[in-house]
């Protein structure tokens, strides 16, 4: 059963760690603003929800393990909306999107 | 366990620099915003990491917590400010 | 001089997070002396609580809902629970902030004051850093110049 | 012979083929009648307390919501149950439930609650595959060499009322693959899109129907209410 229950949380944070990773790798060769908030806004969500949830599973049934389930629930309402009005602030403030066959930003 | 973890956090810390890059030359102020948005949820898997490592998370915990909360609202609050600022 | 952000969604999700982060403020505040954190980062979380407040939903609003003065009050009292304690323990006949000495008057044993001590004054820092934050927050959104305050309006005015 | 007994047993098909399907019609009929007469019966219901709401606005029931949920929250952070750290909790509650009662629970358009939850539940299994191919999306076009990506900006107009609504919807297109919205302007989504082919995808406002099956918005038909027609039929079934 430990086994089990380690495997799962290694499998969790590897692949939380797989995510983070491409999302750096879509920040750095994403052509514009426009399109880099997509990798950070999703790909950021679910690298922190996966990495929560394998040290929640490492954790077992506590009161630990609950405030990172709260965490959790937190980025997942906090991170589309912040990712929202980056951009929004962004189109207000005269930022043009990129089209394809431009030159990348 | 704890060596993993601490792999997990070293990791992180790697993707944190290559973030820095988008900081530092990123051009424009939107995208700095962005990166460090970014920045700022990394930070907070690797306090949870320091945590492991410390053999305190219920402590490090509530930090997280903490950070995880004004990271949203210094982020809502510059896209607030660049908003007005037309 | 912030205006109500006309954004449906921040609006939204600030208007449901901020009782969970002033809840959450003054459980820093409270469990000071158990986990990190404590009366001045429980203030900074309040404070940030009425800064989101503030940028989503503008001036009007929350003036209505924490009036100035009152939170000017708030951190008044809270130096005021601070020096209070203090010097209770002076009186008593310890030193300044030797909350062991309040035992006497607390009727419990000295490490229950002494923890009883620790929270009074967590509060009064958190009441005081947060009024603190809260007012200087105002005073840069605003330019320190409260939209009642005509009459210093027109001085202003006057002067150029 | 055979022929008479073949025309005799085409027949009987065609005769039980023609009850089944008047069989098939009245119990359309049933069904249609009784989800109409189910919606007006929560219509009714939601109406009811939507006046009960406005009589007590910013009255007892919500701040004493607010209290229990902030009392459960502040029990899952302190993780204390003595006397006084409970009582401490209950003093915390009440002061900003005090302060906050009309925040939390404001101009949520009425429905039952429970409901609500549980369709948001069911809700978030779908909504977790859709981010995980959203993510492998992303993957997909950062690690590409060549990246394949059309941005271009679609907007759309949305049948959905509430506010809360809105953010959800929001929130779902922005984790979704390949799109994030950009704002909302009069009921106008602005929504940026990677690819013309996920473009195509949130036309076909899926994802809005499920939306407003959650909230109890809106008046179409939707996926879940065929399967509450269903339901429907079973319950008949097991009445006759």
């Amino acid at each position: 059963m430990g086994y089990i229950i380690a495997a799962l949380s290694v499998v969790c944070l590897l692949g939380g760690l797989f995510f983070f990773a491409t999302a750096t790798i879509g920040l750095l060769r994403f052509p514009d603003f426009f399109t880099r908030l997509h990798a950070t806004g999703k790909g950021d969500t679910l690298a922190v929800f996966l990495c929560l949830i394998g040290f929640a599973i490492h954790e077992g049934l506590s009161l630990t393990a609950m405030k990172i389930v709260v965490i959790a629930v937190f980025m997942f309402l906090a991170q589309p909306t912040a990712t929202h009005a980056i951009s929004r602030a962004g189109i207000r403030h005269g930022l043009k999107p990129w089209v394809k066959g431009e030159e990348r930003q | 366990m704890n060596e993993f973890f601490v792999a997990v956090g070293l990791g992180l810390c790697l993707l944190v620099f290559l973030v820095l890059y988008r900081v530092i030359f990123g051009p424009g102020v939107f995208n700095r915003i962005a990166a460090i948005s970014a920045v700022g949820t990394k930070t907070l898997i690797i306090l949870l990491v320091l945590g492991y490592v410390y053999n305190r998370v219920d402590m490090f915990i509530d930090i997280s917590m903490v950070y995880a909360l004004l990271n949203f609202i210094g982020c809502i609050a510059a896209a607030k400010y660049l908003e007005m600022e037309r | 001089m912030i205006a109500s952000s006309d954004d449906i969604i921040i609006k939204t999700i600030a208007r449901i997070f901020v009782p969970f982060i002033q809840l959450y403020a003054l459980y820093v505040i409270m469990h000071g002396h158990y986990s990190p954190g404590g009366g001045f980062q429980g203030g900074v979380i309040l404070g940030a609580s009425m800064a989101l407040l503030l940028i989503t939903h503008g001036y009007d609003e929350v003036k209505r809902r924490f009036p100035e003065n009152v939170v000017l009050l708030m951190g008044s009292v809270g130096v005021l629970i601070y020096a209070g304690i203090g010097l209770t323990c002076l009186l008593l006949g310890g030193n300044y902030l030797d909350y062991g000495q309040l035992s006497v008057i607390l009727h419990v044993e000295p490490a229950h004051a002494r923890s009883l001590g620790i929270l009074g004054v967590e509060l009064g820092v958190g009441f005081t850093v947060m009024a603190i934050m809260y007012s200087i927050f105002f005073d840069i959104s605003t330019g320190g110049i409260l939209p009642g305050d005509d009459k210093l309006n027109g001085e202003l005015e006057d002067n150029g | 012979m055979e022929v008479t007994l073949f025309i005799h047993a085409a027949d009987d098909a065609f005769r039980i083929l023609e009850n089944a399907k008047v069989q098939a019609v009245g119990l359309l009929d049933t069904a249609t009648r009784l989800t109409s007469e189910t919606r007006w019966m929560e219509e009714k219901k939601v109406q009811g307390i939507l006046k009960g709401a406005q009589a007590t606005r910013s009255g007892f029931q919500n701040f004493f919501a607010t209290f229990v949920m902030l009392l459960a929250f502040w029990a899952l952070l302190s993780g204390k149950f003595d006397t006084f750290h409970l009582s401490l909790g209950v003093i915390c509650s009440l002061i900003v439930a005090y302060l906050s009662h009309d925040l939390l629970f404001a101009n949520v358009r009425v429905g039952d609650g429970r409901v609500i939850a549980q369709r948001f539940l069911f809700y978030i299994p779908w909504l977790l595959r859709e981010i995980v191919t959203a993510n492998f999306y992303v993957a997909y076009l950062a690690l590409s060499p060549r990246m394949p990506i059309d941005p271009q900006i679609i907007t759309f107009r949305t049948k959905l009322e509430s506010d809360i609504s809105w953010v959800a919807l929001a929130n779902s297109i922005t984790l979704t693959p390949g799109t994030i919205t950009i704002d909302i302007e009069n009921r106008e989504f602005i929504v940026h899109a990677l690819d013309r082919k996920v473009a195509g995808d949130l036309d076909t406002g899926e994802m809005e129907d499920r939306v407003a099956h959650i909230f109890m918005e809106a008046d179409h038909i939707y996926i879940q209410d065929v399967l509450d027609v269903s339901r429907v039929f079973a319950a008949l079934k097991r009445g006759m």
